[in-house]
C-alpha cells in the first residue's frame, strides 16, 4: 500500500503531498524534512529506493521535481516506479508538456489527477486515456455550473439594471 | 592553544545547499558541510534553535543568517570563534556594500565577485580585511569593471586602512547624529527589572584629504580631569566603545576622541548607560475572556516624559492568539489594527506628547475547532516603538567637533539628537 | 528506465563540457572569459569541469586581472585531481610573481599556495623568498601567510629553505598588517610544530604592543592571541602589559574586546595587588555587559566565554545579573546559557528577583527551556541557603501546575536539595508523592525511588511505595534498577519486617540471576553477600551518614578551567573543552572526490 | 478558477497568493505572508460569504501543504460538501481530503452528507464521496457506510465499481469483520473486462485473503481457474494502445494478478500446481530490458518462492534472481538482493553461491543497496564462512561512512555472537569491534560479551590482558571502556600475575598499580558517563581486596565521589569507602568472583526477550 505521495522540488519545496495513513501535520512537516533530506542528497546514478523507519520510499527525479511514494517493504518497488510514471505521463498529456508551474498554481488539478489514479493508496486505473476522459468530464461539469451562474448573475444584473 | 584558522568558508541556500564556497585549507569537502547542514536543517527544522558554533566529526561549523543566506566557516583547529562569527557579519556588511542586498539571488548573479572578494578578505582561513569601501576601490562589480589594471590601494595595508588618499569635496560637512535607544524590561506585575540606554554617535562625513577629528563630549570623567565644573551637566558613560579609528591608546590616557574619519557613513561610537530609566511610554493591558471564543482587551497608554517633547511614530504591539478572528478596534487617539503576521494588535500613534494618557479596546473571536496539538501560546509581551526628537535620555552633549586638514579648510558639522526605543518589552499580559 | 523520461519537467540540455571545450579555445578574448565564467560557475553548482583542464590553464596567459583570478581559482580546485597537468601552469606562476603590479605578484603567491601538490611546492620556493622581501607590504602581507600555507604541505621545506627567519624577521616589519599576519602564520607553525618556532620574548611582546596600535582589527586579534600565551616575569611586567592592552576594550570589534579580556585575565594571575585586581575587574565588567548587546551568535560565544570568566572571578559580574535576564526575542540558544550564568551570580541579595525570573521561564513553551528553568530553581536553592526555603515553595507552586516534565524536574532537583539540607525539607515528601503514577523519566523515577529509600522510616507506606515499582524491575532501565536495589536493601535496614524481606528477596533474586547487567548484579551480589554475612556492618555501610552535596557541583575541575580561561574566545572555551578533546589533525594531501 | 467564480470579488486571488509566497526569500517572510493570509480568510468564513468559500478553502489547501495551521477552515469543507453544485463539492472533498483525516472528530459530521452523495444521481458526485471515504474514513465510518459502498460495486458505470472496490479496500482494513459482505461482491468483480475494475478487484480480493481467512478459502475453491486464464489473455493479448507500457500489456494488471495467484498459492499445493505453467510463461516470456517487464519478473519470482515447491520454477528463479544481481542498473540490483532474503529460506544454497557478490554490494557507495546487501549477509552466515565473512565485515567497518557503522556494528556483533567456532575468536572479534567502533556498539551486546568472558574460565587471564592492551591503543570508547573496566576489576590479578597465559599470547608486564591507573583513567576522563563511573566503582573496591598494596590508594580515588551530585556514585562511594576504611574483615568475601551467570539460561531469556534482528 502506497502511504503517501510526495512531490518535491530540488530547492526542497513541497508541491503536492497526499497521506493515504493518518499523520498528524507535526509529524508530517518531520517526514518531509526527514525524506527530503535523505532524497534530494543522492547522487544521480544511485538506485531509487531509500529504506525509511519501517517503509520504503521510492523516488524518481523528473527535472527539478521529485515524485517520491512510501510503500510497504513487501511492495513492489520497480512497479511502484512505473506508477509514478504513469501519473507523470497523465499530467503531461493533461496540462501539455507538463512543467513545474502547472503544479504550482494548478496544484489542486494534479491532485483531481491523482484521486482518479490512486485511492486508498491502490492504484486505480492504469489506462491513460480513462483518468483523461474521467478528468475532462469533471472539468466540463465545472465549466457548465460555471456558465450556469455567471448567465444568472447576467440576469441579475439585467433585471436589477 | 589560541589562534588557528578556518579550512573553507561556505555561502549557502535556506535549504543549506552550496551557493558558493571557498577552499582554504582542503580538509573539509563541500560534500561534508553540505551534507552536515542539511541535516541539521533538517533535524531541527529551525536552525534559529540550534547552537551558532556546531561539532561534527573533527570539524567545528559556525554560521550566522542573512536574509535565505548561511554564512558559515568550517574550521579543524581551535579558532577564535568570537573573531570569526563577527568576520562573518562583517563580510554581509561587504556584501551588502556591493549588491545592496545579500541573498541568494544576488550571489548567483555576482559570483565572479563573490570569489574575488572571499580571496581578498580572508586568505588561508585567516581573515584578512574587510573594509567595503576600500575593497570596491580595487575589486568592482561587472558595470564598472574597467580594463585598466588595478593596484591595491595604500589603504589595504596602511596604518589608517579605512580611508584613502586624495578625496576631494567641494564642500566640506560632518554630520553627527547622537542616537539612543532605550531598552526595557517590565515583570508582569509592573516592576522594571532591567532597563539601560545604548547610544551611538553616527557619523556621515565628507571631508576632503586626512583630516584630524577631535570631538569633545561632556564626559564627567574629561570634564573632571580638566578641573573644570560639571555640575548638572556632565554625565557618566558606563562603557564606550569606538570605531577602530579612533585612537584607543590617546582615550585612555587623557580621554580625547581624536580620529582620522573613513569617507562616508560609519558609527564612530557606541555607549552604554546602565541607571534606571523610567520608562518613557508605560502600558498596561486587561484581558477578559467572556467565553472560550469571545476575548475582549483594554489597554491604556501613558507617557512619562516632558510635556515640551514629544514622542513620534509611536507603535505598540499587544500580543493576540495566532487564530484570532475579526477583532474590533477603538483608540482614543491613533489607529489600531490587527497585525495577524506578528500575530499582534497594532497601535499607531503618529504624535504623543509628553504627560498624556490614551486607550484602546479590541473584541475578537477565536474560532470553534482548536488546532490539532495546540502548543500553548507563546506568552508574548507587549512591545513598544517611538521615536524622541531633540531629547537624549543620558544628556550627552557634544561640546565641539574640531577637523583640522592640512590644507586648512573650514568644515561645517551638524549634530542632532534623537531617543528611541529598543528592546522595550512589557511582559503586562 | 532512464533515457525516454527525460522530456518531462525538463528544458533540453546539450552536452555541456564539449560547447564550453570550443569556447574556451575561442580565437576571441572576451568569448574565452566568458567560457572561463561558465566553466566556474558550473563549478560552483558542483559539476565536474576537471576534464577542462588544459582548456582553462591555456587562458591562463592574460592580462586580464579579472580572467587571471578566475583561472587561478579553477586550479585551486582541480590542482589535485591532475598534478601533472598542474604543472602546466608554474610557469606563469613564477612569471605573474615577479609582474610589476603588486596585486599580479600577491594573487601568483597567494595561489600557489593554495595548490597542494608536492611537485609544485618546489617552484614555489623562489618566488615565495622573494616575495617574503618584496618592496610592496601587500604583497610582504600575502607571503607571510604563505609561508604557513607551505608549512603545511611540506614542513621540512620550509625549515631547510630558511623560510622560518624571513618570517620572523617579518615581525619587526614596518607595516603593522604584515607583522599580524607574520605573526598569525609563526603561531600557526608553532602550534604544529616540536621545535620552538616562535618564542616571544619580552622584546617582541613590546614591538607587538606597539603594532597592537595600528594594524586592522583582525590582525589585533591575531596579535593578542599570539601574546596571550606570554609569560609575565613579574607582577611588574604584567601590569605595564595590562595597562598597554586595557584600550582595546574600547575597540568597537568584540574578538578584539574578547582577546584582550584573555589577555588581561592571564596576566592578572600574576598581580598581587588586591587594589589593582578590583580596578581591573571593575574595568572588565563593562565591556562584557556590552558584548549581550551583540548579534546573538556573539552574545552566544560571550555567554560561554562569562560563564567561565565567573568561575574565576565572581566579582567582576556580580552587580549585573540583571543584563542576563532573557528577552523574548532571544535565541534559545541564548538563553540557555543566560540561565546558566544567572544561577551563578544569583545570590542572596538577588534572589528573589531571580526566582520571580525562572517562575516566569518555566511557564514557557519551550520544554527544554522550561525544564532548566526549573532546575535552575533547585540549584539556586542548593547554592543559596537563606533562599532554599523560597525556592522551594516555587518549586511546589509549579509542581502543582502538573504539567508532567515539569514535576519530574522538580522532583530530581528536589532530590538534591534533600542531600543539601538534610532533616530540613521532607515536609514536601507527601506532595510529590503525590505524582508517584505520572513518572516516566528514568531520572525522575530514580530520584523519587531514592527519596522513598532514605526516608523510608519517615513514610508510613513506604513498602507499598517500593513494591509498586518491582513488577516492572525487568524492564526499567538500569538507572532505575539500581536505586530500586539499594532502595529496597535500605528500607529492609530500616524496616526488617516481613513485607520487605519478601522484597528484597525479589529484587536480589532479579538482579543477579535474571540479569545480564554485569554492573547490576556486582552492586546485588555485594549487597546479598553484605546482608548474610553481617547485617550489622551492613547497617554501617548501607545506611550511614551522608556527607552534604555541596552547591559547586556545576563548577569547572580548576586545572580545566585554567586551560579554559587561557583559551578565551576561541572554540575551546565555547565547548568548554580543552583543544585536544576535539581537535584532531587530518592532513589531506589528495581530496577525496565524492560522488 | 476563482475569478470566475466570484466575479465581484476583492481580496487576493488564488493564483495572486501563491506568487506572493512564492516571492518570500525567507521562512519569515513566508510566514508573515501567510498569516495575513490567515487573517482574511478567517474573517471571510466569519462573514459566512459563500462567493468566496470556494476560494477561501483552495488557499487553505495551498498553504496547509506548506505546513502551516488551518484548522480553522475545515467546517468551511463540510459546508462546501453539502451544497448542492458539483464543483462546489468538488473542492469541498478535496478540501477535506486534505485538511482532515480520520482522527478528527469534525470528520464525523460529514458521514450523513457522504451518505447523500453515495446515492446521488451523478454519478461523478457518488464518485468523489467514494474517493474521500476510501482515503480517510475512519473506523465508524466505514461500519457506517459499508452497506452504500457494497451496493456500489454493482453500480452500472465501471468507474464507479472501481471506486467502490478500493474504498472497500479502506473498509475492510478499518473494520475487518465486514470482509466477509464484500467476498461475493468481489469474486464477482474478477470476471469483468474493464482493466480498472479488474486491477481494483484483484486489489480488493488481496486485501479480503489478509483479512478473512474465509476469503481465503472462498478464492481458491472458485476463482483459481479463472484468475489464471485472465493473466493468461493478459501475457497473450494483443497490442492494445491503452494499456500498453513499453511493449507489455498492463503491468499493472499482470503485477496485481500474480500477487493474488501467490497468496491463493502459499500454503495450498493444489492451487499452486494450477498456476505451474502460466507463472512459467510469465517467467520466461518477460522483457528484461525494460523496467516494467522487470517489475513483472520481479513479482513472479516472487510468487514462484512463495507457492508451494516445484523444483522446476525454483531453478528458473534463482537463475532470474543471479541475473539480476549481476545487473548494471542498481534498481534491479536492489530488488534483487530483497528476493535473494526471500530466497534463502527456500534455496540457501543456491543464494550462498552469490555470497562474493553480496559482500561487495555492502561496500557499495549506494547506501541502501548496502543496508540491504548487509541484511542479507547477515542471513548468509553459517558455522563454516562466519571466519571470512567477519574479516571482511570489520575490515569494511574502518573505513565505512559514520552512518553506516552503527547498523554494521550491530550485524557483526550478531553474526560473531550467533556463530562463534570458539570463544577465543569471539573475544578477539569483539574486541576489534570494540576498538574500532565501541560507541555504536549496544549495550546489550557489552553485557553477553561479559557473560561469555565470565563463562570461558581459561580465558579470564587472556581477556583481561587482552582489553588491557586494547584500552591502551584505542580512542576513547565508551563501551570497550566499560568492558576494560569490568574485567579489570574482576580479574585483576590475573592481569599482573599472567594466569593463564596462552600460547599465542605476548607476555605483558602489569603492575598492580598500572591496573588501577587504567580505572583512574576510565573514572576520571571527561568523556566517561556515570554508568562507567559506576562501574569503576565497583571495580577499585574488587581492587582493594584484590591488590591489598593499592588500598590506600585507591580510597582516595573512591573518597573523591563521595559528594557526588549523581545519586549512584555518591551512595557507591560512600558505601565502598566504609568497607575500605572499616569494614576490611569482611572485604574480600564481598568482593570474591561473582558467580557466572549460566550462559544457557542467559541465551535462553535473551531470545525470549529480544526481537530477533532478522526482518523480513
Amino acid at each position: 500500500m502506497i502511504h503517501f505521495v510526495l512531490l518535491i522540488s530540488r530547492q526542497g519545496k513541497v508541491r503536492l503531498t497526499k497521506w493515504y495513513s493518518p499523520y498528524s501535520q507535526k509529524e508530517r512537516s518531520k517526514v518531509i524534512r526527514e525524506l527530503s533530506g535523505l532524497v534530494l542528497t543522492r547522487g544521480p546514478k544511485l538506485c531509487n529506493f531509500v529504506e525509511w523507519r519501517e517503509f520504503k520510499v521510492v523516488y524518481k527525479r523528473y527535472a527539478s521535481l521529485y515524485f517520491c511514494m512510501c510503500i510497504d517493504q513487501d511492495d513492489n518497488e520497480l512497479e511502484i516506479l512505473e506508477i509514478i510514471h504513469h501519473f507523470v505521463e497523465i499530467l503531461d498529456r493533461y496540462f501539455g508538456s507538463v512543467c513545474e508551474l502547472d503544479l504550482i498554481f494548478n496544484f489542486h488539478k494534479a491532485y483531481y489527477i491523482l484521486d482518479e489514479i490512486l485511492i486508498a493508496g491502490e492504484l486505480q486505473e492504469s489506462s491513460k486515456k480513462t483518468v483523461a476522459r474521467l478528468i475532462a468530464a469533471q472539468d466540463s461539469l465545472v465549466e457548465a455550473a460555471k456558465e450556469q451562474a455567471s448567465s444568472i448573475s447576467n440576469i441579475i444584473a439585467q433585471a436589477t439594471k | 592553544m589560541a589562534g588557528g584558522a578556518v579550512s573553507a568558508m561556505f555561502l549557502l541556500d535556506i535549504k543549506g545547499r552550496v551557493l558558493v564556497w571557498r577552499d582554504y585549507r582542503g580538509d573539509v569537502s563541500a560534500v561534508q558541510a553540505e551534507r552536515f547542514f542539511t541535516k541539521l536543517i533538517e533535524k531541527e527544522g529551525d536552525p534559529q534553535s540550534q547552537d551558532p558554533v556546531v561539532y561534527d566529526n573533527g570539524v567545528t561549523y559556525m554560521f550566522i543568517q542573512h536574509s535565505n543566506v548561511y554564512l558559515m566557516v568550517a574550521a579543524r583547529q581551535n579558532c577564535n570563534a568570537a573573531s570569526l562569527l563577527f568576520f562573518l557579519h562583517r563580510v554581509v556588511d561587504v556584501f551588502k556594500h556591493y549588491f545592496e542586498e545579500l541573498e541568494e539571488e544576488s550571489l548567483r548573479d555576482n559570483f565572479v565577485v563573490v570569489y574575488e572578494l572571499l580571496d581578498e578578505m580572508m586568505d588561508f582561513g585567516y581573515p584578512q580585511y574587510t573594509e567595503a569601501r576600500i575593497l570596491s576601490e580595487f575589486i568592482k562589480t561587472d558595470a564598472y569593471r574597467m580594463e585598466v589594471t588595478q593596484r591595491p590601494p595604500m589603504a589595504v595595508t596602511n596604518a589608517v586602512s579605512w580611508r584613502s588618499e586624495g578625496i576631494r569635496y567641494k564642500k566640506n560637512e560632518v554630520f553627527l547624529d547622537v542616537v539612543e535607544s532605550v531598552n526595557i524590561l517590565v515583570n508582569s506585575n509592573g516592576q522594571i527589572i532591567r532597563s539601560d540606554v545604548v547610544g551611538a554617535l553616527k557619523m556621515r562625513t565628507y571631508l576632503s584629504g586626512m583630516p584630524e577629528c577631535k570631538l569633545g563630549l561632556n564626559d564627567r570623567v574629561l570634564l573632571e580631569a580638566q578641573g573644570r565644573s560639571t555640575k548638572g551637566k556632565a554625565i557618566d558613560l558606563d562603557d564606550i566603545k569606538f570605531h577602530q579609528c579612533v585612537r584607543l591608546a590617546r582615550f585612555e590616557n587623557d580621554r580625547t576622541i581624536s580620529f582620522i574619519p573613513p569617507d562616508g557613513a560609519f558609527d564612530l561610537m557606541t555607549y552604554r548607560l546602565s541607571t534606571q530609566v523610567k520608562p518613557l511610554i508605560w502600558v498596561e493591558a486587561q484581558v477578559e475572556r467572556h467565553s472560550r471564543s469571545r476575548i475582549e482587551i483594554m489597554v491604556k497608554a501613558r507617557s512619562q516624559f516632558k510635556e515640551r517633547s514629544t514622542a513620534t511614530n509611536v507603535e505598540i504591539e499587544l500580543p493576540v492568539p495566532a487564530d484570532s478572528t475579526n477583532p474590533n478596534v477603538r483608540t482614543s487617539m491613533g489607529s489600531a489594527s490587527y497585525a495577524p503576521e506578528n500575530d499582534a494588535l497594532s497601535w499607531k500613534i503618529k504624535s504623543f506628547p509628553g504627560g498624556k494618557e490614551y486607550m484602546m479596546r479590541a473584541e475578537f473571536s477565536l474560532p470553534s475547532i482548536t488546532a490539532e496539538e495546540a502548543t500553548p501560546e507563546r506568552k508574548a509581551p507587549i512591545r513598544v516603538k517611538f521615536e524622541i526628537p531633540y531629547f537624549t535620555v543620558s544628556g550627552i552633549q557634544v561640546r565641539y567637533l574640531k577637523i583640522i586638514e592640512k590644507s586648512g579648510y573650514q568644515a561645517l558639522p551638524w549634530v542632532r539628537y534623537i531617543t528611541m526605543a529598543g528592546e522595550y518589552e512589557l511582559r503586562l499580559i | 528506465m532512464s533515457g525516454h523520461d527525460s522530456k518531462y519537467f525538463s528544458t533540453t540540455k546539450k552536452g555541456e563540457i564539449p560547447e564550453l571545450k570550443e569556447e574556451l579555445n575561442s580565437q576571441y578574448k572576451d568569448k574565452r572569459k566568458d567560457a572561463v565564467k561558465k566553466v566556474i560557475a558550473a563549478m560552483t553548482v558542483g559539476k565536474d569541469v576537471s576534464s577542462l583542464f588544459t582548456d582553462v590553464v591555456n587562458c591562463m596567459q592574460t592580462e586580464n586581472l579579472e580572467l587571471k583570478k578566475l583561472v587561478y581559482l579553477y586550479l585551486i580546485n582541480y590542482a589535485k585531481s591532475q598534478p601533472d597537468l598542474a604543472i602546466l601552469a608554474v610557469n606563469t606562476f613564477v612569471k605573474d610573481s615577479q609582474d610589476p603590479n603588486p596585486l599580479i605578484r600577491a594573487l601568483a603567491v597567494r595561489t600557489m599556495g593554495c595548490i597542494r601538490v608536492d611537485k609544485i611546492t618546489e617552484y614555489l620556493c623562489d618566488p615565495l623568498q622573494r616575495c617574503l622581501k618584496d618592496d610592496d607590504p601587500y604583497v610582504r602581507k600575502t607571503a607571510a601567510v604563505c609561508v604557513a600555507k607551505l608549512y603545511d604541505i611540506n614542513a621540512e621545506l620550509v625549515e631547510d629553505r630558511g623560510f622560518l627567519e624571513s618570517l620572523k624577521d617579518l615581525i619587526s616589519d614596518n607595516n603593522p598588517m604584515v607583522v599580524a599576519n607574520a605573526v598569525a602564520a609563526l603561531a600557526e607553525i608553532q602550534e604544529n610544530s616540536t621545535k620552538p618556532v616562535f618564542e616571544i620574548t619580552s622584546h617582541t611582546l613590546s614591538k607587538l604592543l606597539t603594532a597592537l596600535n595600528e594594524c586592522t582589527e583582525w590582525g589585533q586579534v591575531f596579535i593578542l592571541d599570539a601574546l596571550s600565551k606570554y609569560k609575565a616575569a613579574d607582577a611588574r611586567e604584567a601590569e605595564n602589559i595590562v595597562e598597554r592592552v586595557t584600550p582595546r576594550l574600547q575597540h568597537a570589534n568584540c574578538a578584539v574586546v574578547l582577546s584582550a579580556v584573555k589577555m588581561i585575565l592571564q596576566q592578572m594571575e600574576l598581580i598581587s595587588s588586591t587594589d589593582v585586581v578590583r580596578n581591573l575587574c571593575k574595568k572588565m565588567a563593562p565591556p562584557l555587559v556590552t558584548l549581550l548587546s551583540a548579534e546573538p551568535e556573539i552574545q552566544y560565544v560571550a555567554l560561554r566565554n562569562i560563564n567561565l570568566i565567573v568561575q574565576r572571578r565572581p566579582t567582576i559580574l556580580a552587580h549585573e545579573i540583571k543584563v542576563f535576564f532573557c528577552k523574548y526575542n532571544d535565541p534559545i540558544y541564548v538563553k540557555m546559557e543566560k540561565l546558566e550564568i544567572m544561577i551563578k551570580l544569583a545570590s542572596d541579595r538577588n534572589i528573589d528577583q531571580v526566582l520571580l525570573e525562572f517562575k516566569e521561564y518555566a511557564t514557557e513553551v519551550d520544554v527544554d527551556f522550561v525544564r532548566k528553568a526549573v532546575r535552575a530553581i533547585g540549584r539556586c536553592a542548593i547554592k543559596l541557603e537563606r533562599a532554599a526555603e523560597r525556592c522551594i515553595s516555587v518549586l511546589l507552586e509549579l509542581i502543582k501546575i502538573k504539567v508532567n516534565y515539569v514535576v519530574q524536574e522538580a522532583i530530581i532537583v528536589i532530590k538534591d536539595i534533600f542531600r543539601r539540607y538534610p532533616n530540613t525539607y521532607e515536609s514536601i515528601i507527601a506532595t510529590l508523592c503525590e505524582s508517584l503514577d505520572t513518572l516516566d523519566e528514568p531520572e525522575a523515577k530514580a530520584s523519587m525511588i531514592w527519596i522513598i529509600g532514605e526516608y523510608a522510616e519517615r513514610i508510613d507506606n513506604a513498602d507499598e511505595l517500593l513494591e509498586s515499582f518491582l513488577e516492572s524491575f525487568p524492564e526499567e532501565p538500569s538507572q532505575v534498577q539500581l536505586q530500586l536495589l539499594t532502595a529496597t536493601v535500605k528500607l529492609f535496614l530500616k524496616k526488617p519486617t516481613e513485607g520487605p524481606q519478601q522484597m528484597i528477596q525479589v529484587v536480589l533474586n532479579n538482579a543477579t540471576v535474571e540479569t545480564d547487567n554485569p554492573d547490576l548484579r556486582d552492586r546485588a551480589y555485594i549487597y546479598w553477600r553484605l546482608l548474610s554475612t553481617d547485617p550489622e556492618a551492613a547497617k554501617d555501610v548501607v545506611l550511614a551518614e551522608k556527607p552534604v552535596i555541596s552547591d559547586d557541583s556545576n563548577q569547572l575541575d580548576p586545572t580545566l578551567l585554567d586551560e579554559l580561561l587561557a583559551n578565551i574566545a576561541t572554540l575551546s572555551s565555547v565547548y568548554h573543552k580543552p583543544p585536544n578533546a576535539f581537535v584532531t589533525r587530518v592532513k589531506t594531501t589528495v581530496q577525496k572526490t565524492e560522488d | 478558477m476563482d475569478t470566475i467564480m466570484n466575479p465581484f470579488s476583492s481580496g487576493t486571488r488564488l493564483r495572486d497568493m501563491i506568487r506572493a509566497i512564492r516571492a518570500c526569500k525567507t521562512a519569515a517572510e513566508e510566514r508573515a505572508v501567510v498569516r495575513k493570509e490567515c487573517a482574511a480568510i478567517r474573517a471571510s468564513i466569519n462573514e459566512n460569504d459563500h462567493d468566496y468559500r470556494h476560494r477561501n478553502l483552495a488557499k487553505l489547501m495551498f498553504i496547509q501543504m506548506l505546513g502551516y495551521p488551518t484548522h480553522f477552515g475545515q467546517m468551511e469543507c463540510l459546508k462546501l460538501i453539502a451544497s448542492s453544485g458539483f464543483p462546489e463539492k468538488r473542492i469541498g472533498y478535496l478540501g477535506l481530503m486534505l485538511l482532515l483525516d480520520e482522527r478528527q472528530e469534525v470528520l464525523m459530521l460529514v458521514t450523513n452528507s457522504l451518505k447523500q452523495d453515495l446515492n446521488h444521481t451523478n454519478q461523478y458526485i457518488v464518485g468523489l464521496a467514494l474517493c474521500a471515504l476510501g482515503n480517510i474514513c475512519s473506523a465508524e465510518m466505514a461500519r457506517d457506510l459499508a452497506p452504500e459502498v457494497e451496493r456500489l460495486l454493482q453500480f452500472r458505470d465501471p468507474n464507479i465499481r472501481k471506486k467502490a472496490a478500493l474504498c472497500s479496500i479502506r473498509i475492510i482494513k478499518k473494520v475487518p469483520d465486514l470482509a466477509e459482505n464484500f467476498i461475493n461482491a468481489a469474486a464477482a468483480l474478477l470476471k469483468e473486462k474493464h482493466h480498472g475494475v479488474l486491477i481494483s478487484g484483484v486489489q480488493l480480493c488481496i486485501d479480503l485473503c489478509r483479512v478473512s481467512s474465509e476469503a481465503l478459502e472462498f478464492f481458491r475453491k472458485k476463482c483459481m481457474d479463472a484468475l489464471v486464464k485472465t493473466l493468461k489473455d493478459v501475457v497473450n493479448s494483443p497490442y492494445t494502445p491503452e494499456y500498453d507500457i513499453a511493449g507489455i500489456a498492463d503491468p499493472f494488471l499482470h503485477i496485481r494478478l500474480l500477487k493474488l495467484l501467490r497468496v491463493l498459492g502459499q500454503g495450498d499445493a493444489d492451487a499452486s500446481d494450477a498456476m505451474n505453467d502460466i507463472l512459467a510463461q510469465v517467467a520466461t516470456k518477460a522483457d528484461t530490458n525494460r523496467n516494467a517487464g522487470n517489475a513483472i519478473l520481479y513479482e513472479c519470482v516472487e510468487t514462484i518462492m512463495s507457492i508451494e515447491d516445484n523444483g522446476g520454477l525454483r531453478v528458473l528463479a534463482i537463475n532470474i534472481l543471479g541475473r539480476f544481481l549481476s545487473n548494471r542498473d542498481n534498481n534491479i540490483r536492489y530488488v534483487a538482493l530483497n528476493m535473494l532474503m526471500k530466497a534463502i529460506s527456500v534455496d540457501t544454497q543456491a543464494v550462498q553461491r552469490h555470497r562474493a557478490t553480496i559482500l561487495e554490494c555492502v561496500k557499495d557507495s549506494d547506501a541502501s543497496i548496502r543496508k540491504r546487501a548487509l541484511e542479507l549477509i547477515y542471513l548468509l552466515v553459517n558455522e563454516s564462512n562466519v571466519k571470512p565473512l567477519t574479516k571482511e565485515l570489520i575490515d569494511y567497518l574502518e573505513v565505512s561512512d559514520q552512518e553506516f557503522k552503527g547498523d554494521l556494528t550491530a550485524k557483526i556483533c550478531s553474526i560473531v555472537e550467533k556463530f562463534s567456532p570458539d570463544k577465543i575468536w569471539y573475544i578477539d572479534q569483539m574486541l576489534k569491534v570494540l576498538s574500532e567502533a565501541g560507541n555504536f556498539v549496544k549495550v546489550e551486546v557489552c553485557h553477553a560479551l561479559i557473560v561469555v568472558i565470565t563463562n570461558a574460565t581459561d580465558l579470564h587471564g587472556y581477556a583481561v590482558r587482552a582489553l588491557y592492551k586494547a584500552f591502551q591503543a584505542s580512542d576513547e570508547q565508551e563501551s570497550l571502556t566499560r568492558v576494560a573496566v569490568w574485567c579489570v576489576g574482576e580479574y585483576g590479578d590475573m592481569l599482573v600475575n599472567n594466569v593463564g597465559m596462552l600460547d599465542l599470547e605476548d607476555p605483558v608486564t602489569v603492575t598492580e598499580s598500572d591496573a588501577v591507573d587504567l580505572v583512574e583513567t576510565a573514572i576520571k576522563r571527561h568523556t566517561s558517563d556515570a554508568t562507567t563511573k559506576a562501574m569503576a566503582l565497583v571495580a577499585l573496591l574488587k581492587l582493594s581486596s584484590r591488590f591489598p598494596s593499592c588500598s590506600e590508594r585507591i580510597k582516595e580515588i573512591v573518597v573523591q565521589h563521595k559528594g557526588s551530585f549523581l545519586l549512584e556514585l555518591q551512595q557507591r562511594s560512600l558505601e565502598f569507602n566504609s568497607i575500605i576504611e572499616k569494614h576490611t574483615n569482611i572485604r574480600s568475601a564481598l568482593v570474591e568472583r561473582m558467580p557466572v551467570l549460566d550462559e544457557a539460561t542467559f541465551s535462553g531469556r535473551r531470545a525470549g526477550s529480544v526481537p530477533t534482528a532478522v526482518s523480513t
